[in-house]
């Protein structure tokens, strides 16, 4: 361990807000992108699953579907 | 069905032209990264030397405000020409000079009020020094408004020409010319320090002017043009 | 050999097995993050010149790295789906550009960060950085044309169009970025890379790199997933998913 | 509603009419005949005000106008939904209620929402016809109104104008297909005026 | 009826372009109004010191060859695609990369090769030393073929999208930039006395493999288009 | 000439047709049945190859074509004279005698060399119908062909139609008028296929 004490560790001898800028960027934007693709394929999924229900519920009504 | 007021038939309006300019979610931000690598390309250009591009700075970011207007002002009532929609405006019992206003805003609101906004982050990037970011803002602001009413009149003229309209445009073009030098004389003076107050008071008396009597001009254009 | 070509064009078999790669993999790539930064953030001295802002190069090189290396990827994919039409490539192209850009974006608010305490501002002009800045828009541009294409198979194939057009372009932008450099201005700015990295500094850069090719991995398979089940919702095999996960 | 005197127009080194006059009242169905480039759409544009130079003769109109041209003024970017409710012509602000009615019955139920450039290039054309279900404009002008529209489509509109009529308003349309309305129509020849 | 030989099919097309674009003077204008007006802008930012604007004359001439590109090359398909005659053009049995060929031609023809035309006559009110005059040409020249070529890839690719709008700026200027940065740097060079052929000869070589590559990209995205 | 298998299409989350099978032999007249929306002319878009993604099915093509489509394809700056001459479909290089003639027979007689934005909507299409006059190919794809056309336009391009099945050729059009013509006329309909 280099730093002694969690307050050198935020300073870094006056680099620590660069720095620690830096990582929780690079956190926030990872962590989106983590987020971002499970989201778009649980919404899919939900919305075929609805579509299905739909279908079940009336079955050939209407000509439209919701895209 | 009720009958609108003229300011919410306008208000519709513009509403309509800023959703036909920004449809899709990736246009919106389209405009900001059409500047930053137009930005991008002086220092390629001009060389990456900070201090001359920092001199050049209120020119460049002039140029580009000109140049998208330039452009993109024949397009204000192109489509709405094309499609019949003109015609129908035409026809509105709504007062025309004030519907054009409508379409002017709306392209002002999405050319020169963006650049306005955006353009001290690419000032910094070309390296002006802080002093000047608020005179080139204003100056941006009230200039391109200018700008697009000038523009506006042009594009009145010239939509419904087959051909022949670049007498036009030349004789629309000088009056551009005003505000380009008032408009970069005004960073220039807030760079060297001098008050910018002066030059901006001067886009000023000319918005004032432009918002007064173009309308009048456009929609007596557009009248013109439709029969062409 | 030609089997395994033809279940990588099958979109379910992909979907599966993409499943649990992600499985293990994904796991195992934050805990390679984490470590990594543990390592380069508390058990490693300061150099020697910069202090303790170099701590950036543990985020600031992997995503410059591999953000270089996926737009290869990209173009790859989009070779492959425009010369062997299969779809699956398509997906991985579309997938590979957000990620892509997220990890340029990185390397360059990194960047940048960094230059405030080492150059004194954040932005010059700089042959590296321009070209960084280029690859961004290129990124950018896949990612914009896709979206502006409703048919999702027609985006597909410009984007692949567009991406093979641009590795033409990548050696030339690369090479005439570092040319305009060195004729316009003096090498005042220098990275320190002449300054041979300590190995105490270079392990856990290494295994920063790594990770972040897993990194870059998982992403792509995650979209990849996504991808899949948007273009393939009309199948039986979505709809049979689609039940099951409610 | 409407009166033309002695109109003459010239164009492209032909008269395409001349000293045309006639009078349009409420009621009146009137068909405007004419082969291609007799002169049809010239003339409906001099009696909707949008031409205002180079013809002779005199135009009245005394009652709000409805006009439809050869190009349907709807924007691709734009849904029907929106294309009717930020229409230009300014007649008046729908509500969302009587623009949905209206775009039904023109057969786009299911269809408000779709950009109007995904739309077949008769569903494009309804659009702008839905317009005239919300008008409150006596005189309606329509140059063409049956252009790509299907068989079922065309039957709906005869049976809206001869409805129009009835209730005080007046039509004046160009078509080249005949029109089977259960309605007194008359003809209005570019050479003779108007006959029953 | 005789079947057309390809090369005269080709030229009938360059034809019908260039006919195309004269009859609408106003489009042939406005880069050549835009140039002037930048070149008289200069002055107007920088201030009149002979000495930095001939500096900087080469960058200044090549970005506005640049921009007038970048902002025109939406054009080449947008008419044709609009009423019908891509279609038309897509299902013709001549070869489409040929074809294609002709569209982008009439293109330089009214952009980059005009510009380079005139382009001394701007260059000497810049203050542009007159030995860098011939490289100034001779790199607008070779240069803005290569831009139309890659820009005619960014139309092919957007031309059938409804709101093409900026999204071809975003896909084209990173193409751009090499051109920008061998351009101007071999007028720099012919104005340091030093040989601008190098530069000339890397242009030429990127012309050629842009000649051999970009009418497949063009014909490809043109055909993934009509079936936006 | 043109063989269609298994021909399937949604779009916009509706299936225009499925499983749609049909071939087109020498000498027959098509015309392609339905309401607006129907599918009509994205079924044509694709036999004609224009349309290449997003539908299911094999299209094969044994002869040149020429397709007309919604949109004319006629350059409002150009005459007609040239727009013919200048043709983007390159088929082939018609002599000037040659566009003359088809000029003629659509009617555009001393209009010739009238820049095409200054005729009626009716003459603008007879522009491009008059390379049907000029065109080699055996296989003829018309979308909407009679739009904006006069009667008598009308009669003569069916007869066109006619002679052109006659000698060997076949037509494939879609319009929503009832055609008149002294032939043998196929129905094709999206849902059921081609019938007498
Ligand atoms: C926005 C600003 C910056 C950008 C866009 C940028 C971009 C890059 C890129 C593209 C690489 C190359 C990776 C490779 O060659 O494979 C890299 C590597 C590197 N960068 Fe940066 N950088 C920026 C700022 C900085 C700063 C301020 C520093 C430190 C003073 C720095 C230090 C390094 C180091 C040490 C490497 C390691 C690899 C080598 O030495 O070649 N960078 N950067
Ligand atoms: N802008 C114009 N300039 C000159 N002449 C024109 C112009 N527009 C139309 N004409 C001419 O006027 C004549 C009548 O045109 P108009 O459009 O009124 O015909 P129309 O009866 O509506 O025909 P259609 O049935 O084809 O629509 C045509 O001969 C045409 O050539
Ligand atoms: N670009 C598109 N994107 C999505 N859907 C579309 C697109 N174009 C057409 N459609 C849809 O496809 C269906 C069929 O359209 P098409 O143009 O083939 O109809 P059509 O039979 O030719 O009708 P019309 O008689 O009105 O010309 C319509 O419901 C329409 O909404
Ligand atoms: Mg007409
Ligand atoms: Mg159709």
């Amino acid at each position: 361990m280099y730093f002694d004490s969690f307050q050198t560790l935020m300073h870094m001898d006056g680099h620590g807000p660069y720095v620690w800028a830096a990582y929780a960027i690079t956190l926030a934007v990872i962590v989106l992108m983590l987020l971002l693709p499970g989201r778009r394929a649980r919404a899919q999924l939900r919305q075929v699953a609805g579509e299905l229900r739909r279908q079940q519920g009336a079955p050939n009504t209407g000509t439209t579907e919701e895209t | 069905m009720t009958a609108p007021g003229t300011a919410a038939f306008c208000l519709r309006l513009l509403r309509r032209q800023l959703v036909l300019a920004v449809r899709r979610p990736i246009e919106i931000a389209n405009p900001l990264l059409f500047f930053a690598m137009v930005v991008a390309l002086f220092p390629l250009g001009l060389g990456p030397a900070p201090d001359s591009l920092a001199e050049f700075a209120p020119g460049i970011l002039w140029i580009i405000a000109l140049l998208s207007n330039l452009l993109t002002s024949d397009t204000v009532f192109r489509s709405d020409y094309d499609d019949g929609s003109l015609e129908q405006l035409l026809l509105s019992p709504q007062p025309l000079f004030l519907s054009v206003l409508a379409y002017v805003g709306a392209h002002w609101l999405v050319t020169g009020m963006l650049l306005a906004v955006v353009s001290p982050v690419f000032a910094l990037m070309l390296g002006l020094p802080g002093q000047a970011l608020g005179a080139l803002f204003l100056s941006l602001l009230i200039g391109t408004a200018v700008l697009s009413l000038v523009g506006g009149i042009g594009a009145a003229l010239t939509v419904g020409l087959k051909r022949g309209g670049m007498l036009i445009s030349l004789l629309i073009l000088p009056l551009y010319m005003p505000v380009l030098i008032f408009g970069s004389a005004a960073v220039q003076a807030a760079v060297s320090g001098a008050p910018a107050v002066p030059y901006l008071a001067i886009l000023g008396a000319m918005l004032s002017l432009a918002i007064a009597l173009a309308p009048i001009a456009i929609a007596a254009g557009l009248r013109i043009s439709i029969d062409a | 050999m030609w089997t395994f070509f033809h279940k990588l064009g099958s979109p379910p078999w992909l979907y599966g097995i993409s499943g649990s790669i992600l499985r293990y993999l994904l796991p195992l790539t934050l805990l390679a993050l984490t470590m990594g930064v543990v390592w380069g953030v508390l058990f490693t001295e300061p150099d020697f010149r910069q202090g303790n802002s170099y701590r950036i190069i543990y985020i600031h090189v992997p995503a410059a790295v591999v953000a270089l290396a996926g737009y290869y990827v990209m173009a790859i994919a989009g070779g492959i789906s425009l010369i062997w039409k299969m779809k699956m490539a398509d997906v991985a192209m579309r997938a590979c550009a957000p990620v892509g850009a997220a990890l340029t974006f990185i390397a360059l608010v990194t960047g940048a960060i960094w230059g405030k305490p080492t150059w004194g501002t954040y932005w010059v002009w700089d042959a590296r950085l321009t070209s960084m800045l280029i690859l961004f828009f290129l990124y950018l541009g896949v990612v914009a044309l896709y979206e502006a294409y409703d048919n999702k198979e027609a985006a597909g194939k410009a984007c692949a169009v567009l991406s093979l057009v641009g590795t033409v372009n990548i050696p030339i932008i690369y090479k005439s970025v570092d040319w305009w450099y060195s004729l316009h201005q003096p090498a005042s700015i220098k990275f320190t890379g002449e300054s041979t990295i300590d190995p105490s500094m270079l392990y856990p850069l290494l295994l920063m790199i790594t990770a972040f090719y897993a990194l870059f991995t998982c992403l792509l398979l995650m979209n990849m997933r996504a991808e899949i089940l948007e273009r393939e919702s009309r199948t039986k095999w979505v709809r049979k998913l689609a039940q099951e996960a409610r | 509603m409407l009166a033309a005197d002695n109109l003459s127009l010239e164009r492209g080194g032909r008269q395409l009419f001349e000293g045309l006059s006639f009078a349009i009242q409420a009621g009146q169905l009137v068909q405007v005949a004419g082969a291609n480039g007799a002169g049809k759409t010239s003339l409906l544009r001099i009696l909707a005000g949008l031409s205002r130079y180079g013809y002779l003769g005199r135009v009245e109109r005394s009652a709000p106008l409805l006009y439809l041209g050869h190009q349907s003024g709807v924007k691709g970017m734009l849904t029907p939904r929106e294309n009717l409710s930020w229409h230009v012509a300014g007649e008046g602000i729908y509500s969302d209620a009587a623009i949905e009615r209206a775009l039904e019955q023109v057969g786009l139920y299911g269809f408000e929402d779709v950009p109007s450039h995904a739309l077949s290039a008769g569903q494009h054309r309804r659009v702008n016809l839905a317009r005239l279900y919300l008008s409150q404009s006596p005189l309606w002008l329509l140059d063409e109104p049956f252009t790509a529209i299907d068989v079922d489509g065309v039957a709906a509109l005869e049976a809206l104008m001869v409805a129009h009529a009835r209730e005080g308003g007046a039509v004046v349309l160009t078509s080249h297909q005949v029109i089977n309305a259960a309605y007194p129509m008359q003809q209005l020849s570019l050479s003779t005026g108007l006959s029953q």
